[in-house]
């Protein structure tokens, strides 16, 4: 019985191991991305609607 | 210092391209090699190099600045490609040719002002036009210092304005005891350039 | 130095998932042998060591060609080549091969445990295994490396990289995998073959870099 | 019938990334939270779940390993409906959707065969044999890691979607062989037993939390796959306005 019970709980912990990198890859990208576009915007760069757009108003 | 130059023969594929090359550029002296194409511009500059072996003569450089006892080590060459990586920033190419080829007289934000490129040195290098990749390159030679610059069609891609920053890079050299050997056609703006005529024979 | 591995480091991960496509073809090799030979357990118990090493060399090769052939390209090749005087052109070569190790064969060795699972094979004989790769895989790229070099200037070079270097590695593999086999079946010993993967790796770190910067002198033009 | 043309009407609204981004940020809260409480939901439920008579407290491993197939299976048919989406009417998110959800059903397919492996090692007394389902889901995680390497070894997302989607397609195959494979080959995996004609064979006591497992994996699924497309959005426009930055230094230095 104990030995079945390692097993159960190695599924688990694998489970929550590989979902929790997962998981903190895509907020680690989301980061990265959100961190990029607001250094860019920064620097004064706009993407082509935007300033369409801001011609228009 | 000086580049001396006594009846240097240059082979390609076992096709000797020249021979009895002659030529001594003195510290603060520039030498322009025109000719055309397939004379052997670019042999001659990657034998001085080191990196093509001369057919026959001697090549040597005198009286060397200290930490650079050998011709190869004092050259910074600038060859038709950039040696940059694609998909690295401008940046990220140039602390790594600094850190590999050991420091120069402009770190690494005044080498890209230099250059005009100081705002975009964040980018990747592959996303830069064909001007702004060979400036990028150009900043390569302001990072680590080396007397010696030799430079293969140093302005292809470049436009006049580029052309103009960077024969002021060089006259800049020039000033601070340097030597410039340029293959190209078109005019550099080099006032009192010697000029090597190869292909005339 | 430092700067070197960290670039190759850099552009390893950051160039279009090559690391993923090692893993990828060591997977699929691995996959199809079951089929290649039935599913026996009992068999595939036995060929699994050669297999997982068979399966590792062919990935390893796999991106081999471009070692030096992305630097030629760019014309990075030559500036390493001229700052010969300051950092010696063997120990770039060392370097570029750790870096190229490190980001495409490394994760091979860590995913032959798994793999090792596939073949069910025992514990024993999948920790051997994963060692003696860890160990033999640098010998691998070291012989790798001098054929890389040669064939840098060929503009097909890729093939001709495999075959050049395949013969050179059979050493490895056959000392590697009967380390592999020593540690699991008792007359046959594990230390002994073990000790010469790792003088193979040893000697192919000194001689292969030196191989590799001549050939590489020899090839600019 | 006005309500049909307004729900369309929506659909097309949301093809616009930045609609898209509007709605993913209002949506995705409520959706992470609902996903985490019907997920403790379901871990209640199967800590107090009763063991199998016959396979003991393994059983307890069905409650992941179930849903982790599940969602393999469903993350290649929605990826397989978005290559359909790139190739018939160039929908322009469907191959941002495609390949955000690559990773994440590699995932779940790796959570399935470990957990499976997991599971065997004491029903059958080894950790894997090469029967068709097993293969057949094998095969499967090497299509996933084959498709986000080719998603990745090109610049140019435009070029890449066509052919990552015309590879999905290919590789959707795959999917029925490993939905029927327990019925066509006498193989060592369980058939079926919640999904199939006359109900499902499985006692309440367990079928209950199993669905409430699926569905709080499902939500997961969703709620990871919309932030993976939002970053994939976002990840475009920063190459765009790198490129757009490029291009308007060189004007300025020219002038």
């Amino acid at each position: 019985m104990t030995a079945h019970t390692a097993f159960v709980l190695a599924s688990y912990g694998t489970s929550v191991v590989v979902l929790a990198a997962l998981i903190g890859w895509i907020f680690i990208d989301q980061r990265v991305q959100r961190r990029a576009l607001q250094e860019l915007e920064t620097r004064g760069i706009r993407r082509r609607s935007e300033v369409q757009a801001d011609n228009a108003s | 210092m000086r580049l001396v130059a006594e009846s240097l023969a240059g082979a390609r594929g076992g096709e000797v391209l020249f021979s009895g090359l002659s030529f001594a550029v003195a510290s603060g002296e520039a030498l322009v090699i025109t000719g055309p194409n397939g004379s052997g511009k670019s042999t001659l500059l990657r034998i001085i190099a080191g990196l093509l072996e001369k057919a026959d003569g001697g090549i040597k450089l005198e009286n060397s600045a200290s930490g650079f006892d050998s011709l190869t080590s004092a050259c910074h060459y600038l060859g038709h490609l950039n040696g940059m990586k694609p998909v690295l920033s401008v940046e990220e190419n140039l602390r790594f040719w600094q850190s590999f080829n050991g420091p120069g007289d402009y770190s690494l934000v005044e080498a890209l002002e230099r250059v005009q490129l100081g705002d975009i040195g964040h980018l990747p290098f592959g996303y830069l036009s064909t001007g702004q990749k060979r400036r990028a390159s150009i900043a390569r030679l302001l990072v680590s210092e080396r007397p010696v610059w030799l430079l293969d069609e140093p302005t292809a891609g470049l436009d006049k304005a580029s052309e103009e920053q960077f024969a002021e890079l060089m006259r800049e050299h020039l000033a601070k005891d340097g030597i410039v050997i340029a293959a190209t056609h078109l005019p550099l703006g080099l006032d009192g350039a010697q000029e090597l005529v190869m292909g005339g024979e | 130095m430092l700067a070197l591995f960290l670039r190759d480091i850099r552009l390893g991960l950051r160039a279009g998932g090559g690391v993923l496509v090692g893993i990828l073809f060591f997977l699929a090799v691995i996959a199809v042998v079951p089929f290649g030979v039935g599913p026996d357990l009992k068999l595939l118990a036995r060929i699994g060591a050669a297999m997982l090493w068979i399966g590792a060399l062919l990935a390893t090769l796999l991106g081999l060609d471009r070692l030096f052939q992305a630097d030629r390209d760019d014309g990075s090749l030559d500036i390493l080549i001229m700052a010969s005087e300051r950092h010696m052109l063997a120990v770039t070569v060392l370097i570029k091969c750790l870096a190229h190790w490190t980001t495409s064969v490394l994760p091979l060795v860590i995913a032959s445990p798994l793999l090792g699972l596939f073949m069910n094979m025992e514990p024993a004989a999948i920790g051997a295994t994963t060692l003696t790769l860890l160990v033999g895989t640098p010998a691998i790229t070291l012989i790798g490396a001098v054929g890389a070099a040669v064939a840098v200037a060929l503009p097909r070079g890729g093939l001709l990289v495999s075959v050049i270097i395949l013969p050179l590695t059979i050493p490895v593999l056959i000392f590697g995998v009967s380390a592999a086999y020593g540690a699991v079946e008792d007359p046959a010993p594990f230390i002994a073959p073990f000790l010469i993967l790792t003088a193979i790796t040893l000697f192919f770190a000194v001689i292969g870099p030196f191989a590799a910067a001549a050939a590489l002198k020899s090839s600019a033009d | 019938m006005s309500e049909t043309v307004s729900r369309t009407g929506r659909w097309v609204d949301l093809a616009n990334p930045t609609k898209f981004l509007n709605f993913a940020g209002a949506v995705l809260p409520w959706l992470g939270v609902v996903t985490v409480l019907v997920l403790l939901a379901g871990l209640w439920m199967t800590v107090q779940a009763p063991d199998d008579y016959q396979q003991g407290s393994t059983v307890k491993i069905m409650f992941i390993h179930v849903p982790f197939a599940w969602l393999s299976m469903m993350c290649y048919t929605i990826m397989s409906l978005s290559a359909l989406g790139t190739l018939v009417w160039r929908h322009p998110l469907a191959d941002v959707s495609a390949k955000a959800a690559a990773p994440i059903g590699a995932a779940f397919t790796a959570l399935a065969l470990i957990t499976g492996s997991l599971w065997g090692r004491p029903m059958w007394g080894t950790w894997w044999v090469w029967d068709a389902r097993l293969t057949s889901v094998f095969v499967l995680f090497l299509m996933y890691l084959g498709i986000i390497a080719l998603t990745r070894a090109m610049d140019d997302p435009a070029k890449s979607a066509r052919a990552t989607a015309i590879l999905t397609l290919v590789g959707f195959i795959n999917i029925p062989i490993i939905k029927f494979s327990v019925d066509w080959w006498n193989t060592l995996h369980q058939p079926a037993s919640v999904f199939r004609m006359g109900g499902p064979t499985i006692d309440p006591s367990l079928l209950w939390p199993l669905l409430i497992m699926a569905v709080g994996f499902t939500l997961l699924f969703f709620t990871l796959h919309m932030m993976a497309m939002r970053n994939e959005i976002w990840r475009r426009r920063v190459v765009a306005m790198r490129r757009i930055a490029a291009r308007s230094a060189e004007r300025r230095g020219t002038r």
